[in-house]
Parts: structure tokens; C-alpha cells; sequence
């Protein structure tokens, strides 16, 4: 029995690290700021929701677990959040949506930093800009 | 011995270390600033993680807050305020350092070939006084974390100087920054209508949640991982996230400067004050076990929480429980001092920029 | 030391305490600084705080006078689990002397920092240097290797931030401030590096049970690069010769009183422990004999002749000075690498004579600068004439480091060179001879401006400095006249240091 | 205290106190001088008692300080000592009657300075002459050597200042890089540094590390002007004549020849010398020294000039007396120091009245002055004899004793180089006395730029010294005789 | 086992110190430098940790050996290992160099933001983080100020 739930318990973290990995891929891999935001963060809370369900599985019923759902709930409220703010940010910094075109530019401006949302020139500054 | 469980753990150990080299290459090689001192904020947090692996969970803990958390936002605090263009790079400028490196490095590889294996539990370091503290601690702290019982009892005078250091530092960025005009950190510019009402929902849920959390950290310490430090870090997070969402004037007219510099010297005294305590109690600077009086030592009930001579370890569990708090006000003050220190400049800068 | 004995009454309940109050109430007093409301009542703790830290150190000493030396247990856990400070004669006189310079500049700081540091800033300001003497009087009496480490930091950061004020006054305090962290914190890494290593192969941190350990250990080349980081990072702190490039830009840029407190203590805490884990942790043999005749004493000749050059050839005065600090440096650790009783004494009486001659140098020029603006040694022409006190302070204090007749610097160059020559190290002498000459040169090029010549037309004239600043000048600049004459009370306290640390009597 | 303690105290107190009262005073020349005179008079009567009590045989002692073990401010009177105090203080009041005539005469600033500095340099002399051990003795010889820098750049102009700084690097480099090593030598050789009759370190050390400690001592006293260190002397002439009269004749660089002496009779001991071979090369030095100086005195047209490089030979005797302790020599040279002292500050006054007089003193403008100074040019006649060594003259006397002396002890170089130089001295200095007497008749000389001349005060002055030199010549027995405790006893150490 | 196996850790840590030494000296950039002075003091707590490792051994937190983890630890261990170096049947790893580490890491982000507060004075001060610009403008500047005494007073 417990090695059963051992046993999917693992499936599942490697299941939601996977999913993480892909949110990383998409990351790189689409066009601009706002599609790149919702890889990330979709991908962030899903695979953190899988790891943490697997993790729970293998512990048990003990105390771990109940720290694992705060540690869910935690990343329920800030992942989605900080993607509001980022998107927020690149909407008032003037990024506009485009889908499509492909590039990547390492340029990266310090002055674009904000220290409330770092992320914003992590990059990809004003790669979208027209 | 099981060689399964070890090579893996080992193998786990080899893989971050290189991991972490790659990053360390990373930032060497990284021309942007900003893109350094994010990679800085990986190495931490991989360093944390290898940490785990060595069974350093405090130290971890520790890591992940202090070098992956509060130095990165200082840092990009820093930046923000210098405006600096991409890192110019000069061959030649490389030499000299690159010789002087390869001289230390020598060095080190040198004393190197004198250290015991690695992992091995006979070695002198992890013999002889490192292993007497594990035997005493349960006989004379009566703290479960060895870890804190060696932090806060054994070498609690050095824990006084690492507080008094934040304090001191503190003190320094309050000198260079803390002064001269101050202005609000206004919320992040509008565009139409208002795009952060999410962000406020969520700060007002955080706020307190990251408080209670903190809370849950210092006073589980002496139980787990965690601490003082740690504590007082997580605690700085929550009016640094209240400026950065709320707008700094508002902290400020909720936390004022000089409220947090006296918490911190608070913080401080404490400490000093309970070893002070001690020795009027007529033991030594910091002899917990003097924390209290005979005549109140006298009333405490024997064999409390399973522990035969609990009556003894009172002093103990009390004098660390004091001076975690003072630990914690003073590192959560700091922290909220040089952010407000770093913060109120960004201001000043930003009208100046406008 | 049997003069403090005469001299000092006090409950023998805080005697016994004395050891961690010396270190304890500068902390105390830096968080009462930091609660206070203004600038003048941040002035008055800091002066008392000053006084109790001196009062204990007093007693600190008589009793190392008395008992020889001191083990307190902090924690009252046995060594070599609990930290403990352990002092003995050169310990307890490092701590006297720090507490001493520190009262002074506590004293001084009342007019002093006026001119030189916003108001507002004060009370800050005096927190930080209280927080400085705590960690230097706690970098001496502490007997354990990494609490030393700790202390260094909190003398350090606390000066970094002090340095770095002084940009009210001259903006290049701002780069010196930062060369001196990057140095410093550099210094202090290595330190723990090499603590590390010590530490690997002798699995404790506590210096006496290392000495042990490391007598038995035989050589061991992790305990030896343990020795060279730790002398290495220490040396970045005390400023030994090629490692010396972050002190003249901080000295020069620095606050009056932090240029007299660093001037004074900063770099001799750090060659204290240098003295202390190469005499005393470091077992004698043949790697610490080769160690200090083939890398220390070379490496300080060169400094003498080297910074002293520099300092010839330094434009404004506090560099000048600055310059001759690390030269002097090198002058001390000629007499340390001896590593005969006759030459450490030396080295130690040298060390005191430095730290007050060139405190009272540091004084001065702060008490001209409190009513005119003079950097090069051309703004200094003919200032005898509109400062005279101040100037003949600075006469006493610059006779001193040329070693004229009378005053202490004399007599310690006379135990130098004498031990030297007794150690049978003719080069030495010879060095330390010619490092005189140098010192002669440079001191002479600014006693020449202040009291020969005229200040130069149109220049805005000085004024005298304020009693409260002249005051603690004359005593310091006093006490080197005062020792030239009769030399007994800091002669036999670099005795007992030498007995402490060589075992034998000089 | 006792008498003795009271007496070395008043004649260092004395000039001390006499400095402070002058710059009290400052304002009002009149007491300034005066008071200047009563401090001389004063400073006069005290080390002439001092010498009536050496010559009775006792030798007062005093220890002020103890800084550290085996290392004391301490003074002991001893012959040498007491006459060098003599010398020095009656000269002094000598000198400072010329100097109240010269300053006036040439209008000088800063008056109250230079007397102050004098004073001051006088008590670095006392303390030189009564000192009793090196470590006191290069005390004071540093107090003079900073007592006397302000004097030589009393003009204040560039020139003045470069030669201060000629003068300041000589003297004192060499005392730091030389003597205090030396002075650091003996005292961790011997443990001491006292002057012990005998000498104190016959016995203590090797031989290498004596004629190193010898060498060191005799040229880091750089006021004895030996070649290669002499080039402060003639460097210093800028100052003002009585500066050059008073110390550059007299105080400062018998000074230096003082020290060399005391050190071959009381540190090393006429032995030891007489066996070391750093002697003999000093000896040769000094010879070349003798003969070299003289031959530039020939060259310089500039009377002061030519007068310091005499000055410069001159000494060179005397440190070659102190070479050759065996034969009296220590005594000859005692009796030279007082002989030429007295001569050479005779001519200095005279070549500085001839500049108060005539605003210039070149010795090719000189012919014919006598005729409007005709006493002066004898004093400076007399004088000049004195140092060449020829009757009725003081010199006579103490070049023979330093000629037998270097015979005596088989030093043909030095006794050639000896009489050589007074050749060279006649050939320097009595042609300017005989083109000032007897030139032809067309010559008149130089105008007076000064109405009325040489002032009187000046004239007196130089009359006392000529006296004097004439004087030395029946006195010179006395001193030799009371000198003879260095002779005799070091004979008495030769005969074993 | 050959050194750069049994001594990896050590190995890997030293090449870390090495990367934060070069990146701290080999910029102008007064911010880099701070970021290579982090990487260095980290890479320093790294080496303790390394030291402070005992193989099979547990985080130095009390537990009994017959609790289930107790028991779970012991398993991976042979029990002559346990018994030689074990705590009451459990083996730990080496508490010291950990507290020290969490001192030193403290006192590293002390360092960090005093010295990031100097380089934004410094900024303020000649506009400019680079290392020559800031020598450059202070030549400059001394050229321009003559004898300080001339001018008007401090």
C-alpha cells in the first residue's frame, strides 16, 4: 500500500517537474512578453501543484503534509500575482502583443529594472517594441 | 555500509556543485549587470539546495533568505539608483587578477592535499569539538536543534557580534543613504484605469500571512531550522512589500525611520541586557542558567515535555528565546532601514530622472 | 603594570566582570547613542562610555598585572566548546591603549566632528564609532579564532561607513570608503579561509587548545596555508607592505577623529593578531622560523624603505601621514619577525608609541582643519604662526616619529635598533637606520612649512582650534613627551607581552 | 641638592631661563641686550667656579633622568669638559658685545629671535660639555644642532634656506644614520654609555665591530667637518657674522671636535685607539682633510669663505689629536681647540667689522683698508698668527704639542700634512693683512658705507680675543697643565 | 580513491573562490565587484559546509533512534559505522561549521548593502560606477582646485 502511493507520489513530482521544464522551454521559446508570462506562470503553479501532491502522497499523513498545503496555498496567491504584475508592468512600460515574429535579444537595460518586479528587464526589455 | 544511498547522495552533491561552477562561469561572463546579479540570486539559491544535501538545513534556510532574497533586492536597489550601462571589458585589464587568482587558487589547492577526506566522521574537524556538541547538547541546552543550541548558548557571544554587526550595518547604510531629501515611492505609473487592484488584494492577504510565517520560523527555531535571522528576514519582507505596492510614503508614515533604528538598537540591548542579567545573577556574560534567580528556579516544575531535568534547562530554553527575539528585532529593522535607506534615494532619483 | 595596581580601585565583583565589560558597555553605549535624541547627548554618552570602557580596561590590566593571565568563560561553558576572551600582558595593553586613544577621540569628537560631519548625522555617527571600539577591544581580548573574525566585522563595517562621511569634507572619501571594503572584506574572507583550514586540521576554534593541537600536529600543509591566509587577510587590515593600497586614500579622506581612531587602533588590532597566531598559536619551528625571516622581515624592510619614499614624495599632508603609517608598520614588524623576547617587546613598545605619536599627528592636523581648509603641505606654510598650540602639538607628535631625543618614538627606535643588533640582524639595523632618515626627511618637509615660513599671500588665515580640541591633542601629544622621559610604565607592559608571548623575559 | 648638582643645574638653567626673559623682552632692545650681557656675565661666573672645582680635583655629578636601564640623562664634570664650558661662555660674552655692535651696524631683522637662539644654543653647548655619557651628550648636541638652524637662515631668503637645508640634512642625517647607530652600538655592547676613564669598551666586543663603532662615532660627529661631511661648514657662512664667529668658529664645531675627543678618551680609551686600524685611517682622512681645506682656503676671495675652510683644517687637527692619545696627544689637542677657538673667532669679528664698515668683505678689495682701520688689521695680524702657529702667539704652543704628539707616535703623514698647512696657512691669511697694511701708496681701500666706521662695541670685542691670543701664549702651560689628567693618565694606562 | 574524488568538494569550492576573486578583480565596475565579493565569501561558506559533512550522516536535529526516521537512517548505515560514530545510534553531521556559516553569511549581506550604499554615494558623487571615469574626474577636479587654503573656507 505505501509503496503504491510511494509509487505515484513519484510519478507525480516527476510529472510536475516536467511540466516546469516545459514552462522554461515556452519561456524561451515564444514570441513576447505576455505569451512568455503565461508559460511561465501556468506552468509554475501546475507543476508546483503536481510536486506538491506527489510529495504529500510519499510522506503521508504527518505534518510534512500539512506544511506542503501552506507552501501550496502560497504559491496559489503569489505566482499568479506576480504575473498580474509583470504583465502590468510590460503593459505600461508600452509592449505591445504580437504573435508571431520570433527573436531574442540579450540586451539588457538596468535601467529598465524595477526593484517591485525584476523581471521585467530580465532580457527582454523592449524586444517587442515596434 | 549501504554505498546505494551514499553514491547518491554524493552524485546529487557532485551535480550542484557543477552546477553551481556553471553558474559561477555565468557571472563572470555576463556583461549585464542586471543579468548578473539575477544569476547571483540562482547561485544562492543552488547553493541552498547543495546545502540541504549537506545536511546544513539552517544554513540553507539562511542562504535561500538572506543571499537569494534580501541581498538580491538590495542589489537591484543598487542599480536602479546607478543606472549603469552594460559592464565594459578589457582584456588587459584581466591579467593581473587572472595571475593573482591562479596564485591563491595554488595556494588552496596546495593546503588542500593536507585535508582529510571528505565525508570522513573521524576527521579532527568533525571529532573533536563539533562532535562534543552534539554529545552535550541534549545533557546541558536541552534543545532538540543542535544547530540553534551552538548558535544561541555555546557560542551566543558570537551571535551578539553577528547581530551587532547587522546593526552596525545598519548604522552604515543609514549614514550614507538614510539623510537629504526623501519622497514617496509612488505605486508603478498608470496607464488606464487601474491595473493593481489585483496586486493590493493579494499584498493585504500576504502581508499578514508572511508576519505569521515569520513568526512560525523564529519561535519553531530551537524545535527545527530557523531562527533569529531567518525570522527577522522574512519579517523585513512584509513592510518592504507594503512600499512596494502601497507606496513608500506610506510605510514610512506607518514605520517611522527612527521607530526602526531604535527597534534594531532595541534589539540589540536585549541581548546584551540578557547576559547582563546573567551576570548580575552572579554567572557569566551569557550563562543562561542564571538567566533566572535560584528562588524562581526553585518553583519550576520538574520533567516538563518528557525532559527529566527540565528544571535545568529553563534558564537555557529562556536565555535563547530572548536573545532570538532581540536577533529578531534587530535584523528585521535593519533590513527595513537599509531598504528604506536604498528606497527613499530611488525616489530621489526617479524626480530627478523626471 | 604595578602602577595600575596603585592606581586602580574597584568593587571586586566588577573587576571580576571586567574582562566582558570592556567589551560589553561601548555596545550598549552605541544602542544608547542611536536611542538618543540629539547630537550633544549622543556626545555625552559616547564621552562616558568612553570612560567606563577605559575605567575597565584599567582594571582589566591591573588584574593581568596581578594574576597574569585571564581565562572568562562566556556562557560558562568549559573551553574549548564556549568562547572565552583570554588575556594576557599584550592583550590587556592593546585593550588599554585602544580604550585610551578611543576616550581621547570621544573627547575630541565634541568640536571636532562639527566642522566635518552634518549635525544630523551625529548621533549615528558616535553610535558607529562606539561600535568600532567595541570591536577593537573585543578583536584583542578574545581567545577564540572566529569570534576574533567576528569582531574584526564589527570594527570594520562600522569604519567602512565612518570613512565614507568624511565625503562632507572631501568628496574622494566615497572611492577610499570603497577600496578600503573591498580591501577589508577581502582581508576579512581570507582570514576565515584560513581559519578554515586551522580549523580542518585541528577541529577547534578556541587559539590556546589550536596551539596545542597544532605543537602535536607536526607539519601539515592545510595547518600551514591555514597560517599564510590568515596573516594575509590580517595583513590587508594592518595595512603590511604590498597589501597596503586601500589605507593612505581612506586615512586622507576619512573624518579627523576616524583618521586619529584608525591611525591609532585600527591597523595595530590587526598586527596584534598577527603577533598573536604567528608567535603564539603557530608552534616555533621550522616553518614559522622561515616564515618570519624569509617573507615577514623582507616584506617590511621593504615597506620601510618603500612607503617611506612615497611618503617623501606625498603631496598633502594626511597622506604624508598615511604613508608613513604603513611604513611604520613595517618598522614594527622588523622588530616582531625578530622573534626574540628583546625584539617582540620592542615591536610591541613601538606599536604604542605609533599608535599615540601619530594619533596626536592625525589630531592636529583635524584641529587645524577646524577653521581652515589645508590639504598639501604648501596650504600648511606658516600655520605655527595663526594656530601655535595646535602646531606645537604637532611638532611634539612629528618629533616623536622622527625619533628626536626625549620623546617615545626615540626610545622605541633606540629598543629597535638595539634588539636588532643584540638578535644579531645587522641588516635590520641597518634598514631600520636608513628608514629613519627617510622618516627625518618627510617630517622635516612639513615642520619646515609650519614653522618656517609664511603662508602664502591672499591664503585664508587659520584660527586657534577650540579648547575642547586642545585639550585631548596636549594629552596625547603629552604622553609621547612624557614617556620619552621616563619610559618604565609602557617599557615594562611591552616586557610582559614579550614574557607572555616568547616565554622569556627581554 | 648638592653645591655641584647646583652648578650644573644653574648653567644649563641659566641660558634656558636668559632665552625665555630675551623673548619676553622682546620688544624693548635695550634690556633685551642688556639682559643678554648679564646672562653671559652671569653664565661666566658659574662654569669659571666649575672649572676652579675640577682643577681642585673634585668631579660633580648629576643624574636628571633614567628613560630607560642603561640609558640616563646624566652630567659629570671633567677637565675637558669644565674648559670647553669656560671657553665657551667667556666667548660668548665676547661674541655677544660684537654681535649688540654688528647687529645694529648692519640694521639686522628678527634681533630677538637671534639672541634667543643663542641662548638657546648655548645651553645645547653646557649640556655637550657636561654630559656624561654619549646619550646625554647627543641630546644636546641635536638641541644645538636645531638651537643654531634658525640662525644660519636668519635672512630668511631662498639662498639662506637652501643652506639651512645643507646644514640641517649634513648634521643631522649623519647623527641618525651614523652616531645614534654607533651610540646604539656601544651601549648594547657595553651595556652603558658612560664615559669611563680608561675608556669603556676595551674588552667588550671584537675587533671588527670596534673600528665599526669607532668609524661610526668620529663621522656621525659631523660638526667636526671631516672630509667627506664638511660641506655644512662653509655652506653655513651665509649667517650673520656673530653666527659665524660665535658657533661656526667656536661653539658648534668644537662641538664636534669636543665629542670626537671625549669618545677616544672615554669610550674607546687611548689603548684600544692606539690598536685600532680605523685610527690610522682616520688619521690620513684627517690629514687630507688638513692639507685639502687649506689648499681651498687659498682660493676663496670671499674672506668669511676663506676664513671656514681654515676653520675646516683646523679641526682636522684636532681629530687627529684625538687619533694619537698616547704622547699627550689628547692634551695638545685640548689646547688646540681653546688656541684656535679663540683665534678664529678673533678673525671672524674682524672680517665681520670690516663688512659693518665697508658692506662687503672680498679679499681683493682689501688692499689698503688697513689704512682706515689700522686696528683692526692688527688684532686680525695677531690672530692670524695665532693660527698659523707662530710666537708670541697661543698657537705656537699647541701646534708644537700636536706635532710632537703625531712624531711622537710615529705619524710622519699627519706631522708633514701638519706643518704643510701652516705653510699654506701663512700663504692665506697674511697676504690680506699685508696688502691691508702696507699697500702702495695709490691704494685707498674701500669707502665706509657706515658713517663713523667699525662700531666700538665691534673694535672692543676683537681687541678682548687678539688679547686673549696673545695671552694663551703664557697661559697655554696652565691649561696644558690642567689638562694633563687625560695626559697623564693616559701615559699612566701606556706604561703597563 | 584518487584526491580529485575523495577531496572533490574541496576541489569544486576552491575553483568557486577562484571565480568570485577574478570577477571581483578583473572589473572596473564597482557593482560587479560587489557581486564577485558575494560570490567569493559564498563560495568560503561553502568550504565550511564541505568540512562539516559526515557521510551518512543526518541534519543536527535531535531525534531518537527508535522513531521512524530514527529508524529509516539507521538502515542506510551499516551498524559498526553507527556504532563508532553515531549520537545515541544516529549519526550526525557536524553542527559547528554550520553556525559559523550562518554567521558569516549574515555578515556578508552586512557587507553587501554598505558597500552598495558607498557605490550609489559614489554615483551621486562623480556620476559614475566605473573605476577609471571616477579617476579620471578626480584628476580632474584636483587640477582645477589650486591650494585649498586660497579658496573660500570648508
Amino acid at each position: 500500500m505505501v509503496d503504491v502511493l510511494h509509487l505515484i507520489g513519484g510519478v507525480l513530482v516527476v510529472a510536475g517537474t516536467l511540466l516546469t521544464l516545459l514552462g522554461g522551454v515556452g519561456v524561451m521559446r515564444f514570441p513576447d512578453v505576455y505569451t512568455r508570462i503565461h508559460a511561465a506562470s501556468l506552468t509554475d503553479t501546475g507543476g508546483a501543484t503536481l510536486v506538491l501532491i506527489g510529495l504529500g502522497l510519499i510522506s503521508g499523513l504527518t505534518l510534512e503534509t500539512l506544511k506542503l498545503g501552506f507552501v501550496w496555498v502560497f504559491v496559489m496567491l503569489t505566482t499568479p500575482a506576480a504575473a498580474n504584475a509583470l504583465a502590468n508592468a510590460a503593459f505600461s512600460a508600452g509592449h505591445t502583443p504580437r504573435i508571431g515574429t520570433f527573436q531574442i535579444t540579450k540586451s539588457a537595460d538596468a535601467s529598465q529594472a524595477k526593484p517591485e518586479t525584476p523581471r521585467t528587464a530580465s532580457g527582454d526589455g523592449k524586444s517587442g517594441a515596434p | 555500509m549501504n554505498d546505494i544511498a551514499l553514491q547518491a547522495s554524493f552524485a546529487l552533491n557532485v551535480a550542484l556543485l557543477l552546477m553551481l561552477v556553471i553558474v559561477g562561469i555565468a557571472i563572470a561572463r555576463s556583461r549585464s549587470l542586471l543579468a548578473s546579479i539575477l544569476l547571483l540570486g540562482i547561485y544562492s539559491l543552488v547553493s541552498a539546495a547543495w546545502l540541504v544535501v549537506m545536511d546544513a538545513a539552517d544554513v540553507a534556510f539562511t542562504e535561500a533568505v538572506v543571499g537569494a532574497g534580501i541581498s538580491t533586492v538590495v542589489l537591484l536597489g543598487a542599480i536602479l539608483l546607478v543606472r549603469a550601462g552594460p559592464v565594459r571589458h578589457d582584456w588587459r585589464m584581466t591579467i593581473p587578477p587572472a595571475l593573482l587568482v591562479l596564485g591563491v587558487g595554488g595556494l588552496l589547492i596546495y593546503a588542500v592535499t593536507g585535508l582529510p577526506e571528505f565525508g570522513d566522521p573521524a576527521s579532527p574537524a568533525n571529532a573533536h569539538v563539533g562532535r562534543s556538541y552534539l554529545i552535550e547538547t541534549p545533557k546541558e541546552i536541552g534543545v532538540p536543534n543542535v544547530v540553534t543550541a551552538v548558535l544561541s548558548s555555546y557560542r551566543g557571544f558570537d551571535t551578539l557580534g553577528e547581530t551587532v554587526v547587522v546593526f552596525a550595518a545598519g548604522i552604515g547604510v543609514a549614514l550614507m543613504l538614510g539623510f537629504g531629501p526623501r519622497s514617496a515611492l509612488s505605486p508603478p505609473p498608470v496607464a488606464t484605469g487601474d491595473h493593481h487592484v489585483v496586486l493590493r488584494v493579494t499584498a493585504k492577504l500576504l502581508i499578514p500571512l508572511i508576519m505569521l510565517y515569520a513568526f512560525y520560523v523564529q519561535f519553531h527555531g530551537d524545535l527545527g531550522a530557523g531562527g533569529g535571522f531567518q525570522a527577522g528576514v522574512i519579517l523585513a519582507v512584509a513592510p518592504i512589500l507594503h512600499a512596494l505596492v502601497f507606496g513608500l510614503r506610506e510605510t514610512i508614515e506607518a514605520i517611522p525611520v527612527h521607530a526602526v533604528r531604535s527597534v534594531a538598537a532595541l534589539g540589540v540591548l536585549l541581548f546584551a541586557g540578557v547576559g547582563l542579567v546573567c551576570i548580575l545573577n552572579g554567572g557569566d556574560f551569557l550563562d543562561y542558567d542564571y538567566l533566572f534567580p535560584p528562588s524562581v528556579e526553585a518553583m519550576i516544575p520538574p520533567g516538563l515535555m518528557g525532559d527529566p531535568d527540565h528544571a535545568h534547562h529553563w534558564g537555557q530554553h529562556f536565555g535563547i528565546f530572548f536573545i532570538e527575539l532581540g536577533v529578531l528585532f534587530t535584523v528585521s529593522a535593519t533590513m527595513v532601514t537599509i531598504f528604506y535607506g536604498f528606497a527613499g534615494r530611488a525616489a530621489d532619483e526617479q524626480e530627478a530622472a523626471s | 603594570m604595578i602602577l595600575f595596581e596603585a592606581i586602580y580601585v574597584a568593587p571586586p565583583a566588577l573587576t571580576a566582570q571586567a574582562p566582558i565589560l570592556v567589551i560589553a558597555g561601548p555596545l550598549i553605549g552605541a544602542c544608547a547613542a542611536v536611542l538618543s535624541p540629539g547630537a550633544r547627548t549622543a556626545w555625552m554618552i559616547s564621552v562616558l562610555t568612553a570612560a567606563f570602557t577605559l575605567w575597565m580596561s584599567v582594571a582589566v590590566a591591573g588584574e593581568v598585572a596581578r594574576a597574569g593571565v585571564i581565562d572568562y568563560a562566556l556562557g560558562g561553558f568549559a573551553q574549548p566548546m564556549g568562547i572565552a576572551l583570554r588575556i594576557d600582558a599584550l592583550g590587556a595593553t592593546m585593550a588599554l591603549l585602544i580604550a585610551s586613544v578611543g576616550l581621547l577621540g570621544a573627547l575630541y569628537s565634541g568640536h571636532a566632528l562639527v566642522s566635518e560631519v552634518k549635525p544630523e548625522k551625529h548621533t549615528l555617527f558616535q553610535s558607529g564609532y562606539l561600535l568600532c571600539l567595541a570591536g577593537f577591544i573585543g578583536l584583542v581580548l578574545t581567545g577564540d579564532a572566529f569570534n576574533a573574525f567576528v569582531f574584526l566585522e564589527v570594527s570594520s563595517i562600522g569604519t567602512y561607513a565612518l570613512v565614507g562621511v568624511g565625503e562632507a569634507r572631501d568628496k574622494r572619501a566615497l572611492p577610499a570608503a570603497f577600496n578600503y571594503l573591498i580591501f577589508g572584506t577581502v582581508g576579512a574572507t581570507f582570514y576565515v579561509l584560513g581559519i578554515g583550514f586551522l580549523y580542518a586540521a585541528t577541529g577547534t576554534l578556541n587559539m590556546a587548545d589550536m596551539a596545542m593541537r597544532l605543537a602535536t600536529l607536526g607539519d601539515n600543509t592545510a595547518a600551514q596555508a591555514g597560517l599564510a591566509f590568515v596573516v594575509a587577510g590580517l595583513g590587508i587590515k594592518a595595512a603590511m607592505f604590498p597589501l597596503h593600497g586601500w589605507l593612505p586614500g581612506a586615512y586622507a579622506g576619512a573624518p579627523s577623529l576616524v583618521s586619529v581612531f584608525l591611525a591609532a587602533t585600527a591597523t595595530k588590532a590587526a598586527i596584534y593578531l598577527i603577533i598573536r597566531f604567528v608567535l603564539d598559536v603557530f608552534p616555533e619551528g621550522e616553518f614559522g622560523a622561515i616564515f618570519l625571516r624569509w617573507i615577514l622581515a623582507p616584506l617590511a624592510a621593504t615597506a620601510v624603505i618603500v612607503c617611506s619614499v612615497q611618503a617623501i614624495f606625498a603631496k598633502e599632508v594626511r597622506r604624508i601621514l598615511a604613508f608613513s603609517s604603513v611604513a611604520q608598520v613595517g618598522f614594527i614588524m622588523l622588530g616582531v619577525s625578530l622573534a626574540t623576547a628583546a625584539g617582540v617587546s620592542a615591536g610591541v613598545y613601538y606599536l604604542i608609541a605609533h599608535a599615540l605619536l601619530k594619533g596626536a599627528l592625525f589630531m592636529a592636523v583635524g584641529a587645524f582643519a577646524v577653521s581652515v581648509r589645508a590639504r598639501t603641505v604648501d596650504d600648511f606654510a606658516g600655520i605655527a604662526c595663526e594656530a601655535p598650540w595646535s602646531a606645537a602639538a604637532f611638532g611634539v607628535g612629528a618629533a616623536s616619529l622622527a625619533g628626536v631625543p626625549m620623546t617615545m618614538g626615540f626610545l622605541a627606535k633606540w629598543t629597535l635598533i638595539s634588539a636588532a643588533l643584540e638578535a644579531g640582524a645587522v641588516w635590520i639595523a641597518v634598514t631600520l637606520a636608513i628608514g629613519s632618515l627617510l622618516t627625518l626627511i618627510y617630517v622635516w618637509r612639513m615642520l619646515e612649512a609650519i614653522f618656517f615660513r609664511m603662508p602664502a599671500a591672499g591664503a585664508e588665515r587659520a584660527r586657534e582650534a577650540p579648547v575642547g580640541v586642545l585639550v585631548p591633542l596636549f594629552i596625547l601629544a603629552g604622553l609621547s613627551l612624557l614617556f620619552g622621559v621616563t619610559s618604565t610604565l609602557p617599557a615594562s607592559m611591552a616586557d610582559a607581552s614579550a614574557a607572555a608571548l616568547t616565554g622569556a623575559a627581554p | 641638592m648638592s653645591s655641584g648638582e647646583l652648578l650644573i643645574t644653574l648653567a644649563l638653567a641659566l641660558p634656558l631661563f636668559a632665552a625665555v626673559v630675551i623673548y619676553a623682552v622682546g620688544r624693548m632692545p635695550d634690556v633685551r641686550e642688556t639682559l643678554t650681557l648679564v646672562a653671559c656675565i652671569g653664565l661666566c661666573i658659574i662654569t669659571i667656579s666649575m672649572f676652579m672645582r675640577v682643577g681642585a680635583g673634585d668631579a660633580p655629578e648629576m643624574i636628571v633622568a633614567r628613560p630607560m636601564a642603561g640609558l640616563e640623562i646624566a652630567f659629570r664634570l671633567e677637565p675637558l669638559g669644565a674648559l670647553f664650558a669656560v671657553m665657551a661662555s667667556v666667548l660668548w660674552a665676547v661674541n655677544s658685545l660684537f654681535s649688540i655692535g654688528y647687529m645694529r651696524g648692519a640694521r639686522e631683522a628678527h634681533q630677538t629671535r637671534f639672541y634667543m637662539c643663542f641662548a638657546l644654543a648655548m645651553f645645547g653647548v653646557m649640556g655637550v660639555a657636561m654630559a656624561a655619557n654619549l646619550f646625554t651628550l647627543f641630546i644636546f648636541y641635536e638641541a644645538l644642532t636645531l638651537a643654531t638652524y634658525p640662525l644660519v637662515t636668519h635672512k630668511g631668503n631662498a639662498a639662506a634656506r637652501r643652506a639651512g637645508r645643507i646644514y640641517l640634512g649634513t648634521l643631522v642625517g649623519a647623527s641618525v644614520v651614523l652616531f645614534l647607530p654607533g651610540i646604539i652600538g656601544v651601549a648594547s655592547v657595553a651595556g652603558s654609555t658612560t664615559f669611563t676613564p680608561g675608556g669603556l669598551l676595551p674588552g667588550k666586543t671584537s675587533a671588527l665591530i670596534e673600528n665599526l663603532l669607532l668609524l661610526l662615532l668620529v663621522f656621525g660627529a659631523a660638526k667636526a667637518a671631516l672630509i667627506p661631511l664638511h660641506g655644512w661648514l662653509p655652506a653655513a657662512m651665509v649667517a650673520p657674522a656673530p653666527v659665524s664667529a660665535m658657533l661656526h668658529a667656536v661653539a658648534v664645531v668644537k662641538a664636534g671636535v669636543f665629542t670626537i675627543l671625549k669618545v677616544s678618551a672615554y669610550i674607546f680609551g687611548p689603548e684600544l685607539i692606539t690598536a685600532l686600524p680605523a685610527a690610522i685611517w682616520i688619521l690620513w682622512i684627517a690629514a687630507a682633510t688638513i692639507v685639502i681645506a687649506s689648499l681651498v682656503a687659498l682660493t676663496k676671495d670671499d674672506l668669511k669663505a676663506r676664513l671656514a675652510w681654515s676653520t675646516v683644517g683646523q679641526l682636522a687637527y684636532i681629530t687627529s689629536a684625538a687619533m694619537l692619545p698616547f704622547a699627550s696627544g689628547l692634551v695638545a689637542g685640548g689646547l688646540h681647540m681653546i688656541v684656535h677657538a679663540v683665534a678664529k673667532i678673533t678673525l671672524f669679528m674682524c672680517a665681520g667689522a670690516i663688512y659693518v664698515a665697508t658692506g662687503s668683505a672680498k679679499v681683493s678689495e682689501l688692499g689698503g683698508a688697513g689704512r682706515r682701520m689700522p686696528i683692526l688689521f692688527t688684532f686680525f695680524f695677531m690672530a692670524s698668527l695665532s693660527v698659523i702657529g707662530l710666537p708670541p702667539m697661543g698657537g705656537m704652543w699647541s701646534k708644537f704639542l700636536l706635532v710632537d704628539a703625531s712624531f711622537g707616535s710615529g705619524e710622519w703623514l699627519t706631522a708633514a700634512a701638519m706643518i704643510v698647512s701652516s705653510l699654506l696657512t701663512i700663504a692665506y691669511l697674511l697676504p690680506v693683512v699685508f696688502n691691508a697694511l702696507f699697500a702702495p701708496a695709490g691704494v685707498r681701500g674701500p669707502e665706509f658705507t657706515r658713517p663713523g666706521g667699525v662700531p666700538g662695541a665691534v673694535l672692543a670685542a676683537a681687541g678682548i680675543t687678539a688679547i686673549g691670543c696673545l695671552a694663551l701664549f703664557v697661559g697655554a702651560e696652565f691649561i696644558a697643565d690642567y689638562l694633563e689628567p687625560l695626559g697623564a693618565f693616559t701615559l699612566l694606562e701606556a706604561a703597563p | 580513491m584518487s584526491m580529485a574524488v575523495t577531496h572533490f568538494n574541496y576541489i569544486a569550492v576552491i575553483v568557486l573562490m577562484m571565480i568570485g576573486l577574478y570577477v571581483l578583480f578583473a572589473t572596473g565596475n564597482l557593482i560587479k565587484r560587489m557581486v564577485g565579493l558575494a560570490l567569493f565569501q559564498t563560495s568560503t561558506a561553502l568550504f565550511y559546509i564541505s568540512l562539516g559533512k559526515v557521510s551518512g550522516g543526518t541534519a543536527a536535529i535531535t531525534i531518537y533512534a527508535d522513531s521512524p526516521e530514527g529508524r529509516a537512517l539507521a538502515a542506510t548505515l551499516d551498524p559498526a559505522y553507527v556504532d563508532q560514530f553515531g549520537i545515541n545510534g544516529v549519526v550526525y553531521s557536524n553542527p559547528l561549521p554550520h553556525v559559523l556559516i550562518l554567521t558569516a553569511i549574515v555578515v556578508g549581506v552586512a557587507t553587501l548593502s554598505v558597500g552598495l550604499s558607498i557605490v550609489v554615494r559614489i554615483r551621486e558623487a562623480y556620476g559614475t560606477v566605473e573605476t577609471d571615469e571616477i579617476e579620471a574626474v578626480a584628476r580632474v577636479e584636483a587640477a582645477q582646485s589650486g591650494p585649498a587654503r586660497s579658496e573660500a573656507g570648508a
